[in-house]
């Protein structure tokens, strides 16, 4: 019992190490490169705005002032207001929570269901490999963004479908990925070592493929959360996504393009929101891309 | 044709008085989805349906008098006959002559169950169609019905040629022949109509214009910016944020009226808290519908005391009220909730269902935010047409209703008809228009009355007595009634002004319109 | 070339094809078909309704059957040519596509050839000088590129353009070849921007990995031109991966081109399927999933045989 | 004695890194006459592909020539423009590399390669051109060179691939071929068809060669004069036959032993023990002392210049062990930039402040 | 004692060529190894040597059930294969890559990656398995105070042998080598093959070897058998095979070795073309006839196999010839 414990603490702290040697890791990544760094930022700041939105936000999100409907910019709103009086800047700094609610639900999606089926699809090959590849190209053949639209439809158009939906379709592009990936490092001489060694499937996967399909994973995944958001945006925009009165950008953008002519800020800065958090991941895959699949000991290509 | 400016005068002209030739590109809101008659219901077909056909009255502008049309004369010869003499020598766009069989087979196509027309309900007290002779019709009803008299100037009761409705049925909806200023050239579905001149229409002079594209813009701002860039020279249905910069461009006259439209917040009567009329009363208080109007629809547009504008027969004032029409309190509301036994933090919560559009999903959020100043938690759900249209009309279990939903109804006629007895009738239940779940006896009765009597002045009596029950009964929260608008380019002239406009009934303003010099 | 390999392939890959379509149609129908709202209230919506006119218009469309049969009756349409009839519309659905299929065909061919006009000379170019100043800023655009929505940048491009410079036509498709091409060119232009971006980053990171390969030094060795180097001996190259996703680009032009139109407000492909989709249209949207994956499928094998051009080791019908 | 086709003289070519640069190939200097074949032996990772790109100028970054000075017929190599290098590159000098396969575009059949580089360098027009293409392929002992031309390089096998490769390397009769272990990606039958075919052209056609391999029989077989090469420096150099009867060097001498030849009896196989030191961090003196059974003082703190050794003319070795024997003209950058070149040469002793040291 | 028996082994591939054929049913075979016989007592090592795409990796993986023969036996230590658990045999016969660079996963320590083979065949109690992993390394050559270190941070030739440190882990009685030093410089090469050769005579272990280094093989192994085109067509004593060749092909293979003596003058026989891809090999007679210098029109037709050569049963040949 004591030995199990002992057993267990240590490798509770070698668990923790491991994760701030990991961080540390990341960190040292994503500083090598200058794109991956401004991206990371970004990021960052995103999550901290998310995070202390009640704080930074000069006004609740909803109140609204029907006295001062679609303000210009000035001291007391810096980002004017829309039509029903709402301050836009604080409607925008609560809009980031929803950006990695999508950022968040996508790459769980895509983790959880999408490295999965790539990584069984891989290892096992042959007949298992194509029945997956093939139920996948079938979602691939409808483009993404009008099987979310029938989906959204579907099930409801609210916040979480339209997450849901996106996330789903996203998840044949990293099968895909981790699939090929997995197709060639089950070719690997390490893992038909791991195989000659006797060890069973889970284990192969799990700890001799996976780890080293991350690379891929990681750019594919913060690459498709900026496309993520362009797409729950766009469906927003077209009034299939997040519904007004939440206060995600592209409901804003949407709603705001009613009034565009009298006042172009209420699209104008949401839309700002939105391209600066594409840009982030965007940045942050891209760069991961030059130093985790171009540089170092990192060779494999993907795109 | 369209090319950079909304017309072009093209000379054609035809008996030289300067107004004939030309043409206009009108930019429309959105996709009809048929040009038949007997399915114009709503604010984007109708403007192109009337052009193509006409119906055997029509309203004078801007007075709302009834007014001969295909028919030069009518009559109600007793409480339940109306006797129609048409006029001689009209032809169809495809050359025959209009006698009665047309007008009769031609109601009797909205009636059709394939026609599936929203309209045919106003034939609903008919008993008959008949012909009296080649150029008089008499229609029959099995009850009296004061209001049918405005429906032969509705598109229920356009005229189509008998032959071309034997041939074809209901496949006139795409191929459309009737008696209007203009016939339908060429129709590009989700891009543009293109209607023609009819040379043969029946009031000889008219029209002026030689063609007319309804290009289909649904964009709002994209339809402004084409009128102040000259390539439209009319168009509809401008976002009311928008509708001041419209109002602005110096090459644009926009033409506003008050429509006979109520924006509304419906409560549900049957279940849940809002079945106590105090509650409901309370809520009513709670919100400032004054702002709502004025932060809404400004200046286009009027704030609303009931269901009936200011022009209606019934209409009410504050002062003709026993609670004043509810003025903005939101202490009173509360206290009245207290009363009521909601005292928790939140009191209780609901859900606001409202589709998409500016008009009703901004007073939703609005309401949203006054309910919940004094403690109504209230989940805004916005929901698409369909699903919007499936609830209102397909949920018969009010128990499964959400609390509250926001709705824009509009009158069919120029009298309270088609307002107080489909709601508030407590035999009018869904999947008929009493969503309030109303049910009072009292209205009932003199509802009753006010269908069957046909003495114009005992009808509004029986009306504003109506109205005045229902309004203090709280079963909806009346906002605003937003103008209906339409703006043309400076160079045409001709139109006559609208009349407060009602769904069914769209002038063809086409036809008396012309390029000024 | 052709060889019976070569058609033996094409065969399987339109077998393979047909497959696709059909499960895409099929889960597109089973999707609808968990749609709240029966089709008959969605049909009648509107109005009042009789019970009578229900049971006609559910007996019309036989809307009684359960779904698979009316699957089956559907399919069995749709393969003796009838694409149906739209319930919102009231009209055919082949006579709604045959009037708006060119002007989605235009925006997605003008905006594919816009993309690869902005994309493959800088992507080339990019790729071959990685690393340099005229590398980051054309990166640098792209990724600028790929970050604004198309919706964005075009209401923005209506704002100003249209309404304050009075500079582009403000909706509509136009008429003619030239009043079509100055109404579709500004909204192709801001979709091949944003598929070119993405083109522009393939082709660089082609351009990057077929720079690494030996034979590019085989080419210095030999003392060729610099010019044919990098065009006839590396851009070929680079443009095989390219190529291969250019197909999956097809399908994303086309949905991407229904938010342009819905912007612009074009009475294109796209519109329709939006607003077929909203009004839960189901023989509308089948017909528009038919359509994108018909596209897809085709644009695909299209790809693959012109992959072979480029890369003869992939034999068609071949084992690799 | 006809002037030397290539001399190579000091050369230094390194690479970059963060970790600091690594001295591929470090103070090496080599000459090459007309007519001969120079063997470049050593084991992985020791310089020799670098020093024969560094010769072509297909080192590239962080790759750089550091110093010393690659002349060719004279002319510096180093210091040529690039549109100068391209007139040279496949015209005058050649180059055949270890992978044919990977050498060759995928995308182009190989006449359309080999036409490249006609076009390139000579005034033929197309059909000439392609004449050219079929005379050299059929030299080349490709069957059918009509059909061939027409074949893309991945229906060729390796065998026949280098020899596609070998055309478009001779496709302008240059004078100087650098051949990068040309036969070591190829099968024990295959190489020796190539090795045969190559000794072949270089006696037909006078052709002057340089060729790295790591096989110490094929520099037995194939080459005049060879260089032995270690960490970057090339240990010992001298004609073939001198090298392999009496090896001067330890590290030639042990590498000799080590080879495994399926004619060697004995039941274990012999070592040098440790390994090849990191380019990034050279020992101070000798490059091979770690690892030397003969390891002197002297060896550890600094590095020994090129020694005459036997009786040959240019037989050198880089080695401490051969103190007191003339050293070789020195480069420019050599280890000891303040011993005065004529000192070393005719007193031939070690400069004289080592002899302070000991 | 007999420790691997292999007996009539086949391993065909089927090679897709296209739909419509595919329709028509005609599948290709590609016999990559075509019935080969040969056996490893304990202590022995056997050597398989060819060119390049013989079969030399098939015949030893099918051997050991890494993929599945077309036909043949094989007993391992008396009994059928098949009799074993995968987990079992895996623990019995070990094998050790050819490709240093790739044969430890990237992710994992080279302690961990040795710790993770002990305690998965449960070698020794997991309290003693730290100890077992340095007594490991320290015999391969390699401090065990590296062991938490990534493989990225050895060298070739030290992956290599950490390598082979894993496969003796779990005590195996067989070892196969699948040409684990090819990519190595030949001074590494040595210092492995030697440690390899010790380890193989302490254990006990049975070794099946495969290279086409002529000079590896002349050293390491007992017997030899020398492949082409998925047959064995020479099988025997070491030193028998390489001093007094019998099969043309052997000859040829063994001529075409340069050898590293300048001083040696030798005629080389030189083989036309090269080995055919075995999807286009003739079903009767000797596959190597079309480039064989010796070959008589009998060739073509002969029925092929193994036979003494001169009554010697431990010097085989496959040539009708001898
Ligand atoms: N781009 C580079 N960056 C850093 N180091 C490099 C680079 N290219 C080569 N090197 C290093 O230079 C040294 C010499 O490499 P080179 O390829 O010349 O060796 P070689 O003798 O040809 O070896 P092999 O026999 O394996 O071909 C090696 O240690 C190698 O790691
Ligand atoms: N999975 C496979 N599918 C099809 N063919 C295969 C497969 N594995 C091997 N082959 C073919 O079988 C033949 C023998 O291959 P094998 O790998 O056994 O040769 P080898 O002698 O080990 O060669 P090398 O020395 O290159 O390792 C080759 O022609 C190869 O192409
Ligand atoms: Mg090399
Ligand atoms: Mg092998």
């Amino acid at each position: 019992m004591s030995q199990e414990s002992a057993d267990f603490s240590a490798s509770r702290k070698t668990g923790r190490s491991r994760v701030l040697a990991g961080a540390a890791r990341g960190w040292r990544i994503i500083r090598s490169n200058h794109l991956a760094t401004a991206g990371f930022l970004i990021v960052l700041g995103l999550v901290f705005v998310a995070i202390f939105a009640p704080f930074l936000a000069p006004y609740d999100p909803s109140a609204q002032d029907l006295d001062s409907t679609l303000a210009p910019p000035s001291a007391d709103h810096p980002l004017g207001t829309d039509n029903t009086g709402r301050d836009i800047l604080s409607r925008i700094i609560f809009g980031t929570r929803y950006a990695l609610a999508i950022a968040l639900v996508v790459v769980t999606l895509e983790t959880l269901i999408g490295v999965s089926l790539g990584l069984i699809a891989g290892y096992y090959k042959g007949r298992v490999d194509e029945t997956v590849m093939r139920g996948l190209d079938v979602l691939v053949s409808i483009p993404p963004l009008l099987l979310a639209m029938v989906i959204v439809t579907t099930f409801g158009i609210n916040i979480w479908n339209a997450m849901l939906a996106i996330g789903i379709v996203y998840i044949p592009m990293m099968s895909r990925t981790v699939r090929s990936s997995a197709l060639s490092i089950r070719e690997e001489t390490y893992v038909q070592a791991a195989e000659g060694l006797g060890y069973d499937s889970k284990r192969v996967m799990l700890k001799h493929i996976l780890p080293n399909a991350v690379p891929p994973i990681v750019v594919l995944g913060t690459t498709d959360v900026a496309y993520a958001l362009i797409d729950v945006a766009t469906l927003s925009f077209l009034g299939l996504g997040i519904q007004p009165p939440k206060p995600s950008w592209g409901a804003m953008a949407n709603a705001a393009q009613e009034y565009i002519l009298v006042t172009p800020w209420p699209i104008v800065f949401p839309t700002i929101a939105i391209a600066i958090a594409v840009l982030g991941f965007n940045l942050l895959g891209m760069g991961l891309r030059e130093v985790l699949l171009y540089g170092g000991d990192y060779d494999e290509v993907v795109e | 044709t369209g090319g950079d400016s909304g017309g072009s005068e093209s000379g054609n002209g035809g008996s030289g008085d300067g107004k004939h030739g030309g043409s206009m590109t009108f930019a429309l809101g959105g996709s009809p989805t048929n040009l038949s008659y007997w399915q114009s219901y709503d604010t984007v077909t109708n403007n192109l349906t009337t052009q193509i056909w006409d119906s055997l009255l029509e309203y004078s502008e801007p007075d709302m008098e009834l007014q001969p049309a295909l028919a030069k004369s009518w009559e109600a010869t007793d409480d339940t006959t109306y006797v129609y003499e048409l006029r001689e020598g009209v032809t169809f766009h495809d050359g025959s002559e209009m006698t009665a069989d047309d007008v009769i087979a031609s109601a009797k196509l909205t009636l059709r169950d394939e026609a599936k027309s929203p309209l045919a309900w106003m034939f609903g007290a008919v008993d008959n169609f008949e012909k009296v002779d080649e150029y008089t019709v008499r229609v029959n009803m099995a009850e009296p019905d004061a209001s049918f008299k405005y429906v032969p100037a509705t598109t229920a009761w356009s005229v189509a040629p008998k032959s071309q409705i034997d041939e074809k049925g209901t496949d006139l909806a795409q191929e459309p022949v009737g008696a209007g200023p203009f016939k339908l050239d060429q129709w590009k579905s989700g891009n543009y109509v293109r209607i023609t001149r009819h040379d043969d229409y029946w009031d000889g002079e008219l029209p002026y214009l030689d063609e007319a594209t309804f290009q289909i813009v649904p964009n709002g701002t994209s339809r402004i910016t084409g009128m102040k860039n000259g390539n439209y020279g009319g168009t509809n249905d401008i976002p009311i944020d928008q509708l001041s910069v419209l109002d602005q461009i110096d090459n644009v006259e926009l033409h506003t009226v008050t429509s006979f439209q109520t924006s509304h917040l419906v409560f549900n009567c049957m279940e849940g808290p809002f079945s106590n009329t105090d509650v409901r009363r309370a809520a009513s208080y709670a919100i400032d519908t004054k702002a709502i109007t004025e932060s809404t629809v400004g200046k286009y547009g009027s704030h609303a005391y009931s269901m009936l504008p200011e022009g209606m027969m019934g209409h009410v004032k504050p002062e003709d009220l026993e609670y004043n029409g509810f003025p903005y309190d939101p202490e009173k509301a509360k206290s009245m909730l207290d009363d009521a036994g909601f005292t928790g933090s939140p009191r209780f919560e609901t859900t606001l269902m409202t589709p998409k559009d500016t008009v009703r999903q901004k007073p939703a959020i609005a309401i949203q935010q006054y309910l919940s100043e004094v403690g109504i938690k209230v989940n805004v759900k916005k929901v698409s047409q369909s699903t919007y249209v499936d609830t209102i009309w397909g949920e018969e279990d009010f128990s499964k209703r959400p609390g509250l939903q926001m709705t824009l109804w509009a009158s069919d006629f120029p009298s309270p008809d088609a307002i107080i007895r489909p709601l508030f009738d407590s035999e009018q239940l869904p999947p008929s228009n009493n969503w309030f779940g109303y049910q009072n006896e009292k209205v009932d009765q003199l509802l009753q009355q006010f269908k069957t009597t046909l003495d114009t002045e005992q009808r509004a009596q029986y009306a504003k007595q109506v109205n005045q029950i229902v309004v203090d009964e709280a079963p909806g929260v009346w906002i605003f009634h937003p103008d209906t608008t339409k703006a043309f380019n400076t160079k045409f002239e001709g139109y006559a002004g609208q009349i407060p406009a009602f769904v069914t009934y769209f002038s063809t303003f086409l036809r008396d319109m012309y390029i000024a010099d | 070339m052709v060889s019976g390999q070569t058609v033996g392939y094409l065969l399987k890959r339109l077998g393979f094809g047909v497959f696709i379509v059909w499960a895409v149609t099929f889960l597109v129908f089973a999707l609808l078909q968990l749609a709240p709202g029966s089709p008959a209230d969605i049909l009648l919506s509107g109005g009042v309704v009789t019970e009578e006119m229900r049971r006609t218009v559910i007996e019309q469309y036989n809307l009684n059957e359960p779904w698979y049969v009316q699957y089956g009756l559907w399919l069995k349409d749709i393969l003796t040519g009838d694409l149906g009839y739209s319930f919102a519309q009231q009209r055919p659905v082949a006579t709604l596509i045959a009037d708006r299929w060119a002007i989605t065909a235009q925006i997605v061919g003008l905006s594919m050839v816009l993309a690869t006009i902005l994309s493959i000379p800088t992507g080339i170019l990019a790729g071959y000088k990685h690393g340099s100043k005229l590398d980051l800023v054309l990166t640098v655009g792209a990724i600028v590129g790929v970050s604004v929505p198309v919706f964005v940048s075009g209401v923005l491009a209506i704002l100003v353009f249209s309404f304050h410079l009075n500079v582009l036509p403000s909706g509509g498709a136009g008429t003619g070849v030239v009043g079509r091409l100055s109404h579709i060119f500004v909204p192709s232009l801001l979709l091949g921007a944003m598929i070119g971006a993405l083109m522009f980053r393939m082709m660089r990171a082609g351009m990057r990995d077929v720079l690494e390969k030996d034979y590019m030094e085989t080419c210095t060795a030999m003392g060729l031109p610099k010019r044919k180097i990098v065009i006839k001996h590396a851009a070929i190259n680079a443009l095989a991966p390219v190529l291969t996703v250019s197909g999956l680009w097809i399908g994303f032009l086309i949905v991407y081109s229904m938010v342009v139109e819905y912007v612009f407000g074009m009475g294109g492909l796209g519109r329709l399927i939006i607003h077929a989709v909203e009004a839960q249209d189901a023989p509308v949207v089948l017909a528009g999933t038919i359509i994108t994956a018909v596209v897809f499928v085709v644009s695909n094998i299209v790809v693959d045989v012109l992959y072979t051009k480029i890369d003869p080791r992939v034999v068609i019908g071949g084992q690799n | 004695m006809t002037p030397p086709l290539l001399e190579v003289d000091g050369l230094s070519t390194h690479f970059k890194t963060a970790e600091g640069a690594v001295k591929a190939v470090d103070d090496n200097s080599l000459t090459l006459h007309e007519g001969e074949v120079l063997g470049i032996v050593g084991e992985s990772g020791s310089g020799k592909s670098t020093l024969l790109r560094s010769v072509m100028g297909l080192v590239e970054d962080p790759g750089e020539i550091v110093a010393g000075s690659i002349e060719y017929r004279g002319r510096d190599l180093t210091t040529m423009s690039d549109a100068e290098l391209r007139e040279l590159r496949g015209n005058d000098i050649s180059f055949i590399f270890q992978e044919p396969t990977a050498h060759l575009n995928p995308a182009y059949t190989v006449g359309d390669q080999i036409t490249d580089v006609l076009q390139a360098h000579t005034d033929l027009d197309s059909d000439e051109r392609w004449e050219r293409v079929y005379d050299l392929l059929g030299r080349l002992g490709i069957p059918s060179p009509e059909e061939r031309a027409e074949s893309y390089p991945h229906e060729f096998s390796g065998g026949m691939a280098q020899r596609v490769c070998i055309a478009m390397a001779l496709a302008c009769e240059p004078e100087l071929v650098l051949a990068d272990e040309p036969t070591s990606a190829l099968d024990v039958t295959i190489q020796a068809q190539i090795i045969d075919l190559l000794t072949e052209l270089q006696s037909d056609l006078g052709l002057s060669m340089l060729w790295v391999t790591h096989d110490m029989g094929v520099v037995a077989e194939t080459c005049d004069t060879m260089g032995v090469m270690y960490a970057g420096n090339i240990v010992e150099y001298g004609t073939v036959e001198s090298v392999f009867a009496d090896p001067k060097h330890p590290y030639t001498e042990a590498l000799l032993r080590t080879v495994p030849s399926h004619l060697d009896t004995a039941p274990r196989f012999d070592t040098i023990e440790g390994s090849p030191p990191d380019l990034q961090n050279l020992p101070s003196g000798c490059v091979f002392q770690e690892r030397c059974p003969d390891a002197m003082e002297v060896c550890r703190n600094e590095r020994p210049p090129y020694y005459e050794v036997g009786d040959e003319d240019g037989w050198v070795s880089k080695c401490f062990l051969h103190e007191g024997n003339p050293t070789r003209s020195a480069s420019p950058s050599a280890p000891e930039p303040s011993a005065p070149l004529a000192d070393s040469q005719t007193d031939g002793g070690q400069p004289t402040d080592r002899e302070g040291d000991r | 004692m007999t420790l691997l028996d292999v007996d009539g082994l086949e391993k065909h591939f089927t090679v897709d060529s296209g739909f419509l054929s595919g329709l028509l049913g005609e599948t290709r075979k590609l016999k990559a190894v075509d019935g080969i016989d040969f056996s490893v007592d304990e202590g022995e090592a056997f050597t398989l040597v060819g060119e390049s795409g013989c079969g030399k990796s098939t015949a030893v993986l099918s051997a050991l059930r890494h993929q599945h023969p077309t036909a043949g036996k094989v007993r391992f230590k008396g009994q059928e294969i098949e009799m074993y658990s995968k987990r079992e045999l895996r623990s019995e016969a070990q094998l050790i890559y050819q490709d240093q660079q790739d044969t430890l996963n990237p992710k994992m320590s080279v302690g961990e990656a040795i710790a993770e083979a002990i305690r998965f065949h449960d070698i020794v109690p997991d309290s003693e398995v730290d100890a077992r992993v340095d007594e490991l390394l320290d015999r391969v050559g390699i401090s065990p105070g590296d062991k938490y270190q990534e493989p990225s941070a050895f060298s070739g030739g030290q992956k290599q042998r950490i390598a082979i440190a894993r496969a003796l882990a779990v005590e195996p009685s067989l070892l196969v080598a699948d040409e684990p030093v090819s990519g190595l410089d030949v001074s590494v090469q040595a210092q492995i093959l030697n440690r390899l050769m010790d380890l193989q005579e302490e254990f006990g272990l049975g070794l099946i070897y495969v290279t086409h280094n002529l000079g590896i093989a002349r050293k390491i192994s007992d017997t030899i058998g020398v492949m082409y085109l998925g047959r064995i067509v020479e099988y025997g004593d070491v030193d028998d095979i390489f001093e007094n060749p019998q099969h043309p092909y052997t000859q040829a293979l063994l001529s075409a070795n340069p050898i590293p003596d300048p001083s040696v003058d030798r005629d080389r026989m030189v083989l036309e073309g090269s080995m055919p891809d075995p999807i286009d090999v003739d079903e009767t007679g000797c596959p190597f006839a079309p480039r064989c210098p010796d070959a008589t029109a009998e060739c073509e037709t002969a029925d092929m196999g193994l036979e003494p050569f001169e009554g010697d049963e431990t010097h085989l040949v496959d040539c009708i010839h001898r």
